[in-house]
């Protein structure tokens, strides 16, 4: 198989500050939908708005009835595969649907807030919740998934918005010497 | 009207800044959703005259007040769900914001989806080239 | 100069020396000045001239609101000079002025004013109608305001969003207590001050004030829960407490928007000093009380040299004072509260130079300060649906109704010393947390994604604020001379008498028809005067006109500022990279950015047909389709049948609204067990993916389909022409064999060493031709191999244009351009695919009776007798002879293959016969003509080239 | 054809006959009328000036009387027009117009004036250019500077189907011989300098459809120059007079009212009125009045803003639309520009501005003219816009006999108003259907035949 190829294509100065915004699209990504009460529902073990990490992997409640799977391919597919099928239960490839991208420092939370019009706040968005919304007019899924104790968010938008939304948001960034930090 | 029935006009155009009770993630800004309109039983295809079908595709209620009304949460959960609002004051019935009503608080807040009739969206692109008032 | 010793109060820096210029002449001001107390400070009094009569203007209030102190400052026209600071080498200038401030040719209209009465151009120039124009031209040249500069660059503008627990609104006293208030009892609070100190009234008080007001100002900057934004303004209060400020003082952009849902928000911008009617009320040197007192104790500028103070109220008289210290000689104090008045200002047009008092006597004075009153501000108030009551008692308006997220305090509240109002303050900001906890609550307890809200949500606390006094004022408004309302558009009270005796006699139509209250004060100075003398005029009371309602924005706010960062999502396909290294001219659809061509699109055209071409049709949409009940999905959107098309089969459809309006078309091919792809029209593919859900979610909800939108997971790229079989095979591991692999099939396999590929067969072109779906990740490299492998076959990548001449070729219409939004199915001429015997299906009942019609207007394929002639898009069909339209051109194009000209058109069903002849008018006018064909398609009709 | 006079003679209600006569008596009074009010000029204003003399009321106010021939419901522009028009074409000036608030209080008084021509369909091209015609003439028609400013209409297209669009329009209005033509960014640029017609904005101006004819019109003066002339002419204006239900006899809904009904009066706040005749002018409650009859319209309520910024001096003389952008802007001789959009995407009631119109608004300007960024918003509203499924009014009657409407105007009602009030007037006056309203009767819906100016606001790309 050839390399795979981010929908972010400029290259940029790597970050010196605290706050980093990274390219992970080539992340793998397993879109899973399973009706609610399902055997494979409970195996996913999350409710839509929240995520949970399992066997290497994050599973995140996107929408009711759907839920995002990240992680490396063999991760991905191995809990996946596991996954009870019976009844009305799809999986998809959603690697190449979707750039995925993540945003980490303290003052993360600040950068969206200018390009989002979600509360961040701790009560509103704990660590590892998980919602869809705008941001700099595009629709994006949102986990919020703390590196050491650090505020970091994953947004994942439609792959062909990507380097748009990525430019929009190191914009906003700007303020808070948000950087670019290779994945 | 938007096109429960036919009809649709741009609506990925921000208006109000209202919470819409959105029965899946909660409140949710209006502009993260798209209005549908009206919401209307669709009659059986096979046993209507042309005259009920178009009553059915072009009468409107259009109260002042209590409205049932279909909304599409589109950047959230992306489900359908029906509410009830008073399209005088825009208070959603069961209005999620204590405090917009003088009055106390309901804490027994509860939402009601329900089967609603299909709509066509219109896409950006048609709402781009949509005539405007001039 | 007019400079004073150092004040106690002041705010200048004085070891800070700025310079700028003011008509041309070099200014010196201090750090901290605005530029109308610098301007005043080095010996003038004029800043402006009045919009209609072009007198002369002094400042009137010294603040935000000084309605003759607007200049121009470089390119930033309107510029309100009492408010905005200083800076070094600002450019500023007098605006509204010609030739000069000092003289102004247009002050005759002053001379003539007694015949131009508000509303007077009503009532003249309607004849000759013609000489109109040449008159509107000349009241252009009257229009007031600065200048904009064509040349600006478009600035960097900011925005955010914040979410509040307690906004307050207004930095006094009243205002810090209740943040810091709210802050104590554990809110996080926005302190948003719209002058650049906190303070509020106490910053041009005494020094106890000022003490106060200093110690507030460190309490609340010093605390970690308080945001404080000085020179901003709460701008507008809509829906929910969704609420908007303009942050003037933000240093990475000029002004910038917060959009800030407050969970409560706290209303204190104290109180704006109301000017008094009379004549020769806006002569220079008659200014308010809180004028003179800003300009001394904040500015340390003195404002005249012999004052007469007409006083209704404690702030009037402690004037008396700071005009005394600052070395003013007060000749006379005027006191309402004992039956005294001024009756006018009288002296040349640049200066007063003696009073005129009510008791009949003159008195010599260079200034004349009023302290008659206050309009209350409750603009934000009445955004939230408030009815703001008139009190005769305290002469203004108190809020009547308010929402429970929406608390008042400080002189918008009531009367009290600095102490009553600091404690109302505090108490409302207390409260205020305590509301906004419950809000907090109930917001966390319904929001899926928020942390676990346990127990019950609180209820509002009870309100057991002690609520302030308000202090008996009387009533003054206007006194035995008539004088203007409203300085800004030259209105004075003798216009509203006119107006009111021709009938424009409520509230409303009087300010429609003299534009008081229009002007950039918007009523904040001027409305409680306009209503009182309009009450007056009918023999009224206040309470009996009501008052106009105010509305947003509270404060003007620049333009740059609202569109802020201009967010246009851009939409690539993952071969973009190649398309713009080989020059391709792009095209906007929507928000995809697409190749139209790469330098020739004939020559595109000519290469596909001959050899072969790839186009990238990446924004195809494409629906991933799952679950058992799929071909009952597609059965109710498309109007033809689905229940039977076997795994590997694609089928066209064509979908309905349902009052059977054409919405959409495409394929839609059977991948595997119940899982299919479907595909829409690019603008198509985000509505008919809702359309789907719609069904399933409303009408549906038991049918197991699952729909994933995969139009850009998958990089689409269509291989046409005679040589794309040969292309394709080098490629991949599916079996091509013409038989294995017919005509309206699809296929999974590896391409180019890319798994998980799904191609089809099938014609848009009109050639043979597989497009190629492969996973976007390696859609690049999948396009550069196939022009690599191609290289010998005469390969060439086509833009939107060729694809474009190509179906037109082939008579394929598009929906949106050849049908519109009235075009019912019938009209294509597919009629064979409605399906009547399904069950159900969107547009059926619409379709069962239009189907029968014979008056829809058809679409048809015409070709122009003289095949070089090719009409403009949207050309017009007429009845021969006539103007009479029957049809019009939809699409046309020069066939690089046919080497004629070719169309697809809409005619009504008495020229769509095959054969007829057609009158089409060209832009020019000249009329053409041109015969209905008997297929849609131009270029092999019998589909033999797609089918090799 | 049944004219006026007949219906009302054929009648049944007594009243109603001696409403017919009033109707004549009224006319000779008009006509015969010494105390008629003194004419607007300039000399008048000098010799007032001089005189310090006072201007007599511009329209009078009465006691609400027991019946009129005609109740008209909507004191905006089209009310009034159809007023005017019963009165000078026709001499039936027994009428009475009703406001629930004050004269052009509603969308007559919150659009944003513009006028124009230039539409899609030989019948709308037909309607608004009557309407245009009507309004060049209408100050010295009516006596009073409305303020017609013919300063040419620009519709902007950024992209090749907008530019389609455009130059259908210009083709459909050459062929009725209005003045409109699609024309190239230069010439745009040479017409509004201030316009960005560079191709690297993200929405590039690609041309335009001019129409030299268009304009703006001084919306209020119109207002007030109809009421003045029908005043003249006897008509009575009540404002403050709320209909409070629409009497109906013989109807199959409840109370009698619906099809098949006849209209015998209005019920108001300020008492009863007889009337064989009740027309509904109104805007924005349109269905609400129309409910009041058992009449049922496929018409929804949805706001429209609009906002104005703070005076410079002109620099922008032509009218600038952008449907893609959805906005459009005019600068007054007052220096403000004045800015609309589309309708706001909810159906409600509630006229509260938004603060996203605002921003949205602003930010579209700035892509067309990214030099006035420091201009300032001063003041933003909302108006109330009845939305028809095809953009196009209801006109005419309805399945109650005696009950009109002249109603869905959308955001197009005030270029209509004078039009909309002559032909209304006429089809009052004849009790028969004039031509140029002929296509937007209400029963199209039922047969399901829409308007063509749905066509092309819905034609994609």
């Amino acid at each position: 198989m050839p390399d795979f190829a981010s929908p972010v294509l400029k290259t940029y100065p790597t970050a010196i500050g605290e706050q980093t915004l990274t390219d992970v699209s080539a992340t793998t990504k397993a879109l899973v939908r399973a009706p609610r009460g399902s055997d494979a529902a409970a195996e996913l073990g999350v409710n839509f708005g929240s995520s949970r990490v399992a066997d290497g992997t994050l599973v995140v409640g996107i929408r009711p009835t759907e839920w995002l799977v990240l992680g490396p391919a063999d991760a991905v597919w191995a809990f996946t595969d596991a996954i009870d099928s019976t009844g009305h239960v799809s999986k998809v490839d959603f690697t190449h649907g979707r750039a995925l991208f993540r945003i980490t420092g303290t003052q993360s939370a600040k950068v969206l807030e200018k390009i989002c019009s979600l509360d961040w706040a701790d009560n509103m968005m704990p660590d590892g919740a998980a919602t869809s919304a705008s941001v700099a007019k595009v629709t994006c899924d949102i986990v919020r998934n703390d590196v050491d104790g650090v505020r970091s968010y994953f947004l994942a938008s439609d792959r062909s918005s990507g380097q748009y939304l990525f430019d929009a948001i190191l914009d906003a960034g700007t303020e808070f010497d948000l950087g670019v930090v290779p994945g | 009207m938007f096109g429960t029935r036919s009809f649709s006009f741009s609506f990925e155009r921000s208006a109000l800044m209202m919470l819409v009770p959105c029965p899946h993630c909660g409140p949710r800004n209006n502009s993260d959703l798209r209005y549908v309109g009206e919401s209307h039983a669709r009659p059986d295809p096979n046993a209507v005259t042309p005259e009920e079908w178009r009553a059915y595709l072009y009468w409107e209620d259009n109260p002042a007040g209590s409205l049932r009304e279909t909304w599409y949460c589109r950047a959230g959960c992306r489900q359908y769900f029906t509410v009830t609002r008073n399209t005088a004051t825009n208070e959603f019935e069961n209005h999620p914001l204590p405090g917009n009503k003088t009055g106390a608080v309901d804490p027994s807040f509860h939402y009601v989806s329900s089967s609603v009739s299909p709509s066509v969206p219109t896409t950006s692109n048609a709402a781009q080239e949509t005539e405007t008032n001039s | 100069m007019t400079r004073l010793p150092v004040q106690p109060g002041e705010v200048l820096d004085r070891t800070k020396s700025l310079s700028f210029e003011w008509n041309g002449e070099r200014l010196t001001a201090f750090e901290g000045d605005t530029i109308a107390s610098a301007i005043l400070a080095n010996g003038n009094r004029i800043l402006a001239r009045s919009m209609k009569y072009h007198r002369p203007r002094g400042l009137l209030t010294a603040d935000f609101w000084d309605p003759n102190a607007f200049v121009q400052v470089g390119d930033d026209p309107n510029v309100r000079s009492a408010h905005r600071l200083v800076e070094n080498g600002m450019d500023v200038s007098a605006q509204n002025v010609w030739p000069s401030l000092d003289y102004d040719i247009k002050a005759a209209n002053g001379v003539v004013g007694r015949f131009l009465t508000a509303g007077f151009y009503y009532k003249t120039f309607m004849k000759p109608a013609k000489l109109w124009p040449a008159y509107e031209k000349v009241l252009a040249q009257f229009a007031p305001g600065g200048k904009v500069d064509l040349t600006t660059p478009h600035m960097y503008h900011d925005k955010r969003y914040a979410h509040p627990d307690v906004l307050v609104a207004g930095g006094g006293p009243a205002g810090m207590a209740a943040a810091l208030g709210a802050a104590e009892s554990g809110a996080q609070v926005m302190l948003v001050e719209h002058n650049h100190h906190l303070g509020g009234s106490l910053l041009w008080g005494s020094d106890a004030d000022r003490a106060a007001a200093a110690e507030l100002a460190a309490a609340v900057t010093a605390h970690d829960n308080i945001e404080v934004l000085i020179n901003s303004t709460v701008t507008g209060r809509y829906e929910d407490n969704w609420c908007s400020i303009a942050q003037r003082s933000h240093h990475i952009a000029v002004e910038r928007l917060i959009k800030a849902r407050a969970k409560m928000l706290v209303v204190a911008p104290g109180l704006i000093e109301r000017p008094y009617v009379f004549a020769g009320n806006d002569k220079p040197g008659v200014m308010l009380s809180g004028a003179a007192q800003r300009l001394i104790n904040m500015y340390a500028v003195k404002p005249g040299q012999r004052a007469v103070v007409f006083t209704a109220n404690a702030h009037g008289d402690s004037t008396v004072a700071d005009l005394e210290r600052a070395g003013i000689d007060v000749a006379r104090v005027v006191d309402a509260r004992t039956g005294g008045n001024v009756v006018a200002a009288k002296g040349g047009s640049k200066s007063v130079e003696e009073v005129e008092l009510g008791d009949g006597t003159t008195v010599e004075a260079d200034l004349l300060i009023t302290a008659i009153g206050w309009t209350a501000p409750t603009s934000l108030l009445n955004l939230a649906g408030d009815r703001p009551q008139y009190d005769p008692a305290a002469a203004r308006f108190f809020s009547s109704q308010l929402p429970d997220n929406i608390l008042v305090t400080g002189g918008i509240a009531g009367d009290g010393t600095t102490d009553q109002l600091v404690a109302h303050g505090r108490s409302t900001g207390q409260h205020a947390a305590a509301r906004a906890e419950v809000v907090a609550a109930t917001l966390q307890k319904l929001t899926t994604r928020a942390a676990d809200y346990d127990g019950d949500v609180p209820s509002f606390p009870a309100d057991n604020r002690q609520p302030l006094g308000r202090d008996p004022h009387p009533e003054l408004f206007r006194s035995t001379t008539h004088g203007l309302v409203d300085y800004s558009e030259d209105v004075g009270s003798k216009d509203l008498f006119a107006a009111a005796k021709e009938g424009y006699d409520s509230v409303e139509l009087i300010k429609r028809f003299t534009t008081a209250t229009m002007g950039p004060a918007q009523g904040k100075l001027e409305t409680v005067n306009t209503v009182a003398v309009l009450a007056e005029a009918r023999g009224e009371t206040i309470a009996e006109v009501g008052t106009t309602v105010w509305r947003p924005p509270y404060a003007p706010i620049t333009l740059g500022a609202l569109g802020g960062r201009i967010f246009e999502p851009v939409r690539v396909s993952s071969i973009q990279p190649w398309h713009e290294a080989n020059r391709a001219t792009p095209i906007l659809a929507g928000q995809w950015v697409r190749p139209e061509h790469y330098g020739n699109p004939d020559a595109e055209v000519r290469n596909t047909r001959e050899n072969v071409g790839i186009i990238d049709v990446t924004p195809l949409g494409k629906l991933d389709l799952r679950g058992a009940d799929v071909p009952k999905l597609l059965s109710m959107l498309y109007t033809n049948k689905w229940m039977q098309l076997p795994v590997g089969g694609v089928r066209y459809g064509v979908m309905c609204a349902e009052d059977g309006v054409v919405m959409d078309d495409g394929v839609t091919g059977h991948i595997a067990d119940d899982h299919y792809i479907m595909t829409t029209t690019s603008s198509g593919a985000g509505g008919v993916w809702e359309w789907a859900e719609n069904w399933l979610q409303t009408e549906h909800p038991d049918w197991d389909v699952h729909i994933t939108p995969v139009t850009t997971a998958f990089t689409s790229i269509n291989v046409a022409g005679p040589k794309s079989r040969e292309l394709v095979a080098k490629l991949t591991d599916v079996d091509l064999d013409p038989e294995a692999f017919k005509y309206m099939q699809v296929r999974t396999g590896t391409i180019a060493g890319v798994e998980n590929c799904f191609m089809w067969r099938i014609g848009f072109t009109g050639e043979l031709s597989y497009e190629l779906h492969v996973p976007s990740g390696y859609g690049l490299h999948v396009w550069e191999t196939l022009l690599a492998e191609g290289a010998d076959l005469g390969i060439k990548a086509f833009g939107l244009e060729a694809q474009r001449i190509m179906r037109l070729e082939k008579g394929h219409f598009i929906v949106g351009q050849d049908t519109d939004g009235l075009t019912k199915m019938p009209s294509v001429g597919m009629n064979g695919l409605i399906k009547l015997d399904k069950d159900d299906f969107a547009g059926k009942a619409e379709l069962a009776d239009s189907i029968n019609r014979t008056d829809l207007p058809k679409v048809v394929a015409i070709q122009t007798t003289d095949p070089t002639i090719v009409p403009f898009e949207a050309s017009q069909i007429v009845r021969a002879g006539t103007n009479e339209i029957i049809g019009r051109i939809t699409s046309s194009r020069m066939s690089p293959t046919l080497n004629r000209s070719i169309c697809l058109g809409q005619v009504l069903p008495e020229a769509a016969e095959p054969g007829s002849t057609l009158t089409v008018v060209m832009t020019s006018g000249e009329r053409v003509t041109a015969k209905v064909m008997e297929h849609h398609a131009h270029y092999d009709p019998e589909g033999s080239r797609l089918r090799i | 054809m049944t004219t006026f006079r007949q219906f009302m003679s054929s009648s049944s209600l007594s009243t109603v006959k001696d409403a017919g006569t009033s109707a004549i008596d009224s006319l000779k009074k008009a006509k015969s009328d010494p105390s008629k009010p003194p004419r607007y000029s300039a000399a008048g204003l000098l010799v007032k000036g001089a005189k310090s003399e006072e201007w007599p009321r511009v329209w009078r106010e009465h006691d609400l009387k027991k019946s009129y021939d005609v109740v008209i419901i909507g004191g905006g522009v089209h009310g009034l027009a159809t007023a005017y028009y019963l009165a000078t074409n026709h001499g039936i000036t027994n009428v009475a117009v009703l406001d629930k608030a004050y004269l052009g209080s509603g969308g007559s008084g919150r659009n944003t004036a513009i006028v124009r021509s230039n539409y899609l369909t030989p019948e709308g091209v037909a309607f608004y250019d009557r309407s245009l015609s009507l309004y060049n003439t209408m100050s010295s028609d009516l006596n009073l500077n409305v303020m017609f400013s013919e300063r040419g209409h620009m519709t902007l297209a950024h992209t090749d189907s907008a530019l389609r669009t455009m130059r259908w329009r210009a083709e459909v209005n050459k062929l009725q011989n209005i003045n409109s033509s699609v024309i190239d960014p230069q010439e745009v640029k040479k017409l509004a300098p201030s316009l960005d017609v560079s191709p690297n904005t993200r929405y590039p101006i690609q041309g335009a459809l001019y129409h030299p004819p268009g304009g703006t019109i001084r919306h209020d003066a119109v207002v007030w120059g109809y009421a003045r002339g029908a005043d003249h002419r006897g008509v009575e204006m009540h404002q403050q007079t709320e209909v409070l239900d629409i009497m109906v006899e013989g109807g199959e809904g409840p109370d009698g009212k619906g099809r098949g009904g006849k209209v015998t009066g209005v019920k108001t706040n300020r008492g009863d009125i007889s009337a064989p005749i009740v027309v509904n002018c109104t805007a924005g409650w349109a269905t609400l009045i129309s409910d009041m009859a058992g009449v049922k319209l496929p018409i929804n309520t949805h706001p429209l803003q609009a906002a104005v910024t703070e005076p410079v001096k002109v620099f922008l003389p032509t009218v600038v639309v952008s449907g893609s952008l959805h906005v459009y802007v005019s600068q007054t001789d007052r220096g403000e520009l004045v800015f609309g959009a589309s309708v706001d995407p909810f159906a409600t009631y509630s006229m509260k501005g938004s603060l996203e119109f605002t921003e949205e608004l602003a930010g579209h300007v700035l892509e067309l003219m990214p030099n006035i960024g420091r201009m300032r918003l001063l003041r933003q509203w909302a108006g109330l816009c009845d939305m028809t499924p095809d953009y196009s009014p209801v006109m005419g009657f309805t399945p109650v006999e005696g009950f009109l409407c002249d109603v869905g105007w959308g955001t197009y009602g005030f270029k209509a108003g004078p039009v909309s009030g002559e032909q209304m007037a006429e089809c009052i006056a004849t009790q028969a259907v004039p031509k140029l309203i002929a296509p937007f009767e209400l029963a199209r819906f039922e047969r399901g035949d829409l308007v063509g100016e749905k066509g092309a606001a819905a034609v994609g790309h």
